[in-house]
């Protein structure tokens, strides 16, 4: 994870809203992606399967993007396959993986608890299974990347965002999506940083599911709206809702509150630049992906792949951030130069 | 095991209407037991109760005098009562074999396996025992005609006779309705044969001599009560008419005596009219004239009718009033002037979800409707007036039509066509389920729309009713206008013979 | 036992026929039960949440929250009348939606443009069902299932995996906006409802489609136009779920191939119980729309009152199998 | 140009009948195309990506990944050949994913308890769908609507919409697994399949069913048990189904609430498919498996080819019509 000054638990509502502020300010500044300082050289000559939750979904399918870029880059032979949403399908995509015989399988968002089996053939068919953008597990040879801290910064940046525009006054709507893990960390948080913060409060939390996402979150938020009147803040899991909640609280004429997700994909940033969602926290998605090809590389070489996780950090995006973007947040300059370095794959 | 059933006390509403009430009957063992009455008098609704479909209001089925409760459909079965309904009960898409095997619960088979080779013993023998040999035990029900899928119902309600005598009721619901001569004796033979094991018999017929001369006694329905039950020597057709309708019917005669000159102009042209299994026929009818077509099971008719209304695709020519018919566009054909009542009415003709009304003006909605409003007011009084006309009860145009009785669904559909006032009008079977009283009316309706030019073509199974129709009858075998008959030589005997020999 | 009583005291000549009172459907007709469960429900819901169920932002917002769902609802409705199914309304709307989007993303039409694109490409699918099922004569799930899956493969072609949202115009935005308490995605809604409520219930047209839906045979038989019906069907039925994935475009400013899905089967639902609580048995406009806003009164009411999510599909699933139950089942007569 | 002769040669009087010659089924018969198609793909295929199509490895994938599949298409073909739709399907699967890893993670219950703890709430919706279509005489797909959404909610409501996937016994996720190069979860499917096939085939019952699914008020009116026919039509869809969740949680290892529906539309065009590919126009095992499988062959060949997401909903929806188009639809004869 990035860098902090530590929250002071219970502390006076002043020095929790400078704090807030501080932090702010610090996270919406270039951060700048780059490659590990020392790592092993190319491994040659592998074959990688990449397995996005749902190609369909940006969030899902720009790491992969990142990855397949980097895999050409270091000289690896990719295929991709779709997840397609739910563990059915992504257990049956890992499995068809097998067949063609990789050296590795990364997974992105998605949870290898959920789908232990497919898993379990493939590293028993000695291929290397990473799992991106999914918690600490034993059963994979690496999935902590991001890390569990910086998920957690996304959430808790989002919270230090609130408080600093409402000056330590939040009233927050809180809407979780319970069926990816890595969520709870950046949900806990957002919580947890909100408790700190005596003026705040959290009207309600509600959860929903992905899958019928864009029937229920509107009319979710409309009951929740008209409830607490007084909310001024909500936070969805993830940018990919936001419109969802947007539309329920423009059907009940609730404008100019604090929207807030997290990922940064390209549609929130223009959605922020419009001034319609209010802010996110950006993991640079196609960083992700070259760090995970890192990852691996360090594992082929048989070295510990955490290094690869420690570069990868959060940015937080409001409109001011946004008006000068184009685009996501891709890691800003030259993370992918770094890593050519890095592998020794100049060119 | 000879057993008298009957009911008792019998009531069964529906909504506000009674269409049995309070009806006791008894049905002896080793008797034929004819019910008549009118259209919708009941009788279809009495066999539903015996058969447990309907649960009666009131009432019970009895068997040897003892109350049978709950009746049920599978209790039925097991009592060993078995139905021919007025709607045959068919598997269309199931086999021959099969259709028959199912309503003996395939005892030939084990519960784990069915045996193919005994069952399809067991399916010829059944067929044989009604006198239907040439029928292909692997074809599906639905690629046989009406008749011959009436005569599979029939031998699979009866195939239980030779087995170990668990006929307990044999019913049948006007089984001979669209069968031709040929095929209404096997059907007697084979009612007589059930009486002579001691079974008992319910035989449902409009055709009152038919009715009298098979049936031991005769029980009479009028809107739903029972008249009277009484023995078939002391009554005369006549005289049962009578009771059916409460008053004296009127005679059954000829109903165009002075016809035969038919001269008015071609209206119907065929020029080697071919499809299905039709073999190159011509055929012209005049305006004014009625065309009565006869012929045995499968010969042809009512595929020339098919052909004719375009439901079939063809090759040849077809004029109407001068107009040449595309093939096998029945869209075509009725813009043309032709209209066909089909045989199949469930199948081919009836919206049974639909109201009474919107069946009679579906044909043709011109004078009640504009292409973007129908007018609800003027379409009940244009039903209300054909339903007047061909005496459709019960007279409610919003009553759904799958609820009428099936002779009052004949009517109705006669009445459809007759509303778009066709200038050729071709009847399958018209009469098929319609009482006498009835058929009569329908008589008198066609000759009168012949009386204003229309050209008719009429297919019966029923000699005598092409007889007291028709100008001239073309007689048909084996897809091929085989004779043509008119005037005084047009008689049933001398029609049967031309129908069945060469 | 039974003695064959001689009947006389009848009017002699015709045939006596009971006297069938045509009766005027009163209060008590099950046709009214989903006025009635309407109507308790919001009473209900109204007594007990006085200052928030009873509102007009609630009322907007239902409005809002359906008009979509309501166009897919009566999307289906139309082949099924006439007889078939139209599985392929849900993936029409998606592909709608990113021709939408698209045309503004990437050819930065003019608002029209963009609109009439996404309503034709819906009449294009539906024709192409049309034709599948009235001249290939391919079983209608299958037809559309497959059309279906294939509009979906488009959608996903075109986004490749990305959700479009730039340069979308305020202009076309306001479409999803409201205009004073009503919202613009109702009345539109609320007009395709009506018209389709006219042509099923009012023309020939209508006649006929209910006609080949009893029968296709007799339909046939009796001369009506049954291949140009069927595919008007499809076509209506594309155009609309057409129209509703520019109006949910509209709605959220933004084109995702992954929203559609979620609107199929409760459009089943709603036009299943429409059947169900409006002219019985008979799959109608009305019927349909009451049976959104039943639904949709009832989640409003239980989320006000802040149950969790997975009270919507028990209690979904309640309402329908009761209503259905009662009005259409065994305790029907 | 034929002149109507005087045909003789016929015994008289009998009437004549054109005879009816039961034809063996030839190589060229439709029935066959579904095999063909299945050859077709994995020959050509085969010869493609000799490396690594025609492998054990990539066969153990396909079976392994389609078990489930197959089990859920024929969960659904049961009521439907019975002339009924289980909409259910797909929910029971989810509920009994949930209720099997529920056992072991709050109750620690042994393996078998928990697997039968799954099949028999599958058995309990079926006998409550069958219930409601028999006895209720609710309309079948707005009675499994209904209760599809009840046992997704009851699964929802349970899990709180999140993953259960504690306690899960390694001895419960061997049935994921498999012996040798055959998965369990395959010969589970295929079993179920035999004997289905078995049923279905070869028995009165399975008769029944289709005579049924043919008529209904016929199948009344010769006094089949309609009700018990139709009901445990239902309680067998609802068993497999719940036998599927079963494998499936084995399979993955955990219950998700999300899995499930994703598996209606693609079973119900499997059996759709199956009835265009094999014995034209009835809905039978045979053809189902081979549908099942023909989809997989393409999309394990397709993936492999690293072709993009969307060519696997384009294809499937031009396969499914073609072949549907070719067997059963306007050229059919
Ligand atoms: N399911 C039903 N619902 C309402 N009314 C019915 C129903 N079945 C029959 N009826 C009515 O009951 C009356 C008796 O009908 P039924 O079919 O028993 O007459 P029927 O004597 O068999 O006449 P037909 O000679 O025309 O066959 C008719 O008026 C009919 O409309
Ligand atoms: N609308 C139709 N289109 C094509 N074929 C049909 C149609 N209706 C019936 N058939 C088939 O045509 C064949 C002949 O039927 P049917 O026995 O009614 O004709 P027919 O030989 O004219 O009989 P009949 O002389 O006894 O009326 C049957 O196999 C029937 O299934
Ligand atoms: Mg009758
Ligand atoms: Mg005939």
């Amino acid at each position: 994870g990035g860098s902090e000054p530590e929250a002071r638990g219970g502390g006076d509502g002043a020095t929790v809203v400078v704090d807030a502020k501080a932090r702010v300010e610090a996270a919406k500044v270039d951060v700048k992606a780059k490659a590990p300082a020392d790592g092993p050289e190319a491994q040659a000559g592998k074959s990688v399967v990449l397995i996005p939750c749902s190609i369909a979904s940006e969030g899902c399918a720009a790491p992969a993007k990142g990855a397949e870029e980097a895999a050409k880059a270091i000289g690896w032979k990719t295929t991709m396959i779709d997840g397609k949403d739910t563990a059915a399908t992504q257990n049956a995509a890992v499995r068809q993986a097998l067949a063609l015989k990789p050296d590795a399988i990364i997974t992105f968002a998605i949870n290898p608890g959920e789908i232990q089996g497919a898993v379990a053939e493939a590293r028993r068919s000695g291929i290397k299974v990473v799992a991106s953008s999914a918690p600490p597990s034993e059963l994979v040879d690496f999935s902590d990347l991001p890390t569990e801290a910086t998920w957690a910064l996304g959430g808790s940046l989002l919270a230090d965002f609130a408080i600093a525009e409402h000056d330590g006054d939040v009233q927050a709507l809180v809407l979780h999506d319970t069926g990816f893990d890595v969520l709870a960390a950046r949900h806990r948080a957002f919580v947890d940083r909100l408790k700190q913060c005596s003026g705040c409060e959290i009207a309600e939390q509600q959860t929903f599911t992905f899958a019928d996402l864009a029937t229920s979150v509107p009319r979710m938020v409309q009951q929740m709206a008209q409830r607490h009147p007084q909310f001024n803040t909500v936070y969805i899991d993830y940018d990919y809702a936001v419109p969802a909640v947007l539309q329920g609280l423009r059907s009940v004429g609730v404008r100019d509150k604090t929207v807030l997700g997290s990922e940064g994909t390209s549609n929130a940033i223009a959605s922020i630049r419009k001034g319609e969602q209010t802010a996110t926290t950006a993991l640079a998605l196609p960083w992700i992906g070259w760090a995970n090809i890192d990852a691996l590389n360090r594992i082929f070489a048989g070295e510990d792949p955490r290094p690869a996780a420690d570069v990868v950090s959060v940015k937080l995006i409001d409109r001011s951030v946004a008006e000068k973007m184009d685009g996501m947040w891709d890691g800003g300059a030259d993370f992918r130069a770094e890593y050519r370095k890095l592998w020794g794959v100049e060119g | 095991m000879s057993r008298t059933v009957g009911v008792r006390g019998v009531t069964k509403r529906f909504g506000t209407q009674k269409a049995l009430d309070d009806v006791s009957i008894e049905f002896r063992a080793g008797e034929i037991h004819g019910l008549a009455g009118m259209n919708g008098s009941g009788k279809s609704t009495l066999v539903k109760v015996l058969a447990g479909i309907y649960t009666a209001d009131d009432g019970d089925v009895t068997v040897d005098g003892e109350a049978i409760r709950p009746m049920s459909a599978r209790h039925a079965q097991e009592l060993g009562f078995r139905f021919i309904h007025q709607e045959p009960a068919v598997f269309a898409t199931q086999t021959v074999l099969d259709n028959l095997a199912l309503g003996a619960g395939y005892r030939h088979s084990r519960p784990g396996a069915v045996r193919v080779r005994a069952e399809q013993r067991a399916a010829t023998a059944a067929l044989a025992a009604v006198g239907v040999h040439d029928i292909d035990l692997r074809a599906p029900l639905g690629d046989l005609s009406p008749a011959q899928r009436t005569m599979v119902t029939i031998a699979r309600a009866v195939q239980d006779l030779d087995g170990d005598g668990r006929l307990g009721l044999l019913v049948m619901d006007e089984p001979t309705a669209s069968l031709p001569e040929h095929e209404v004796e096997l059907v007697t033979d084979v009612v007589r044969r059930v009486v002579e094991r001691g079974i008992a018999v319910v035989y449902i017929t409009h055709d009152l001599g038919a009715l009298l001369d098979l049936s031991d006694r005769v029980s009479v329905l009028r809107d739903g009560t029972l008249v009277t039950t009484t023995p078939t020597d002391q009554l005369g057709s006549r005289q049962l008419a009578d009771l059916m309708a409460g008053d004296a019917s009127e005679e059954l005669a000829r109903v165009r005596p002075d016809a035969g000159d038919a001269d008015g102009p071609v209206v119907l042209r065929c020029e080697r009219l071919e499809g299905g299994r039709l073999a190159p026929t011509d055929l012209s009818v005049r305006g004014g004239e009625i065309v009565g077509i006869a012929g045995l099971l499968g010969s042809g008719r009512s595929t020339l009718l098919r052909l004719i209304a375009g439901a079939q695709d063809r090759s040849g020519e077809i004029d109407v009033d001068g107009e040449a018919l595309p093939a096998g566009n029945p869209r075509a054909a009725i813009r043309a002037g032709v209209a066909l009542v089909p045989e199949d009415r469930r199948g081919h003709a009836a919206f049974a979800g639909m109201t009474t009304a919107e069946n009679l003006t579906i044909a043709s909605l011109d004078g009640v409707a504009k292409p973007w409003w129908i007018r609800h007011r003027r379409e009940a009084r244009a039903a209300r007036e054909a339903m007047d006309e061909y005496d459709v009860r019960p007279r409610i145009p919003e009553r759904r039509f799958g609820l009428l009785s099936g002779g009052n669904q004949q009517k109705a559909i006669i009445a459809r066509w007759a509303r778009t006032q066709p200038k050729l009008l071709l009847l399958d079977e018209p009469t098929q389920g319609v009482d006498v009283h009835a058929r009569v009316q329908i008589h008198q309706a066609i000759a009168a729309m012949a009386e204003r030019g229309m050209a008719v073509v009429v297919v019966s199974s029923d000699f005598g009713e092409l007889m007291t129709l028709a100008d001239r009858v073309a007689v048909m075998r084996r897809g091929r206008i085989h004779a043509e008959l008119s005037g005084d030589r047009v008689s049933e005997a001398e029609l049967l013979h031309l129908a069945s020999n060469d | 036992m039974a003695t064959p009583a001689t009947e006389t005291g009848r009017a002699p000549s015709a045939p006596a026929q009971p006297p069938h009172v045509a009766k005027r459907p009163g209060f008590l007709d099950p046709r009214w039960f989903g006025f009635y469960a309407l109507a308790a429900l919001v009473l209900l819901f109204s007594a007990l949440l006085p200052g928030t169920y009873p509102t007009s932002t609630n009322l907007t917002a239902v409005l809002n929250n359906e008009s979509v769902g309501l166009m897919v609802a009566v999307a289906l409705l139309i082949p099924i009348v006439a007889g078939q199914f139209d599985l392929s309304v849900a993936s029409v709307l998606t592909l709608s939606m990113i021709v939408t989007v698209g045309c503004f993303q990437f050819f930065e039409t003019p608002t029209w443009i963009a609109c009439v694109a996404g309503v034709a490409v819906g009449a294009l699918v539906g024709l192409i069902n049309g034709f599948c099922v009235a001249w290939l004569r391919i079983n209608s799930l299958v037809a559309t299932l497959a059309t279906g899956s294939m509009a979906l493969g488009v959608a996903l072609w075109w986004t490749n995996g990305s959700i479009f949202a730039e340069n979308v115009p305020a202009g076309f935005r306001a479409i999803g906006d409201r205009i004073g308490f009503v919202p613009l995605p109702f009345i539109i809604a609320a007009v395709v409802c009506l018209v389709l409520w006219w042509i099923l219930e009012r023309t020939p047209t209508g006649r006929y489609l209910y006609a080949m839906g009893d029968s296709a045979d007799a339909a046939k038989l009796v001369g009506l136009p049954t291949s140009g019906l069927t595919i008007g069907a499809f076509v209506a039925s594309g155009t609309i779920a057409g129209a509703a994935g520019v109006v949910e475009a509209a709605i959220l400013g933004s084109g995702n191939p992954q929203v559609g899905a979620g609107f199929l089967l409760p459009g089943f639902a709603a036009v299943f119980l429409g059947a169900a609580i409006y002219t019985i048995g008979r799959y109608n406009v009305i019927g349909t729309v009451i049976a959104v806003f039943v639904l949709a009164a009832l989640v409003a009411g239980l989320q006000q009152f802040g149950l969790p999510f997975y009270i919507e599909s028990l209690l979904k699933g309640a309402v329908l199998l009761v209503a259905v139950a009662i009005t259409s089942g065994r305790f029907s007569r």
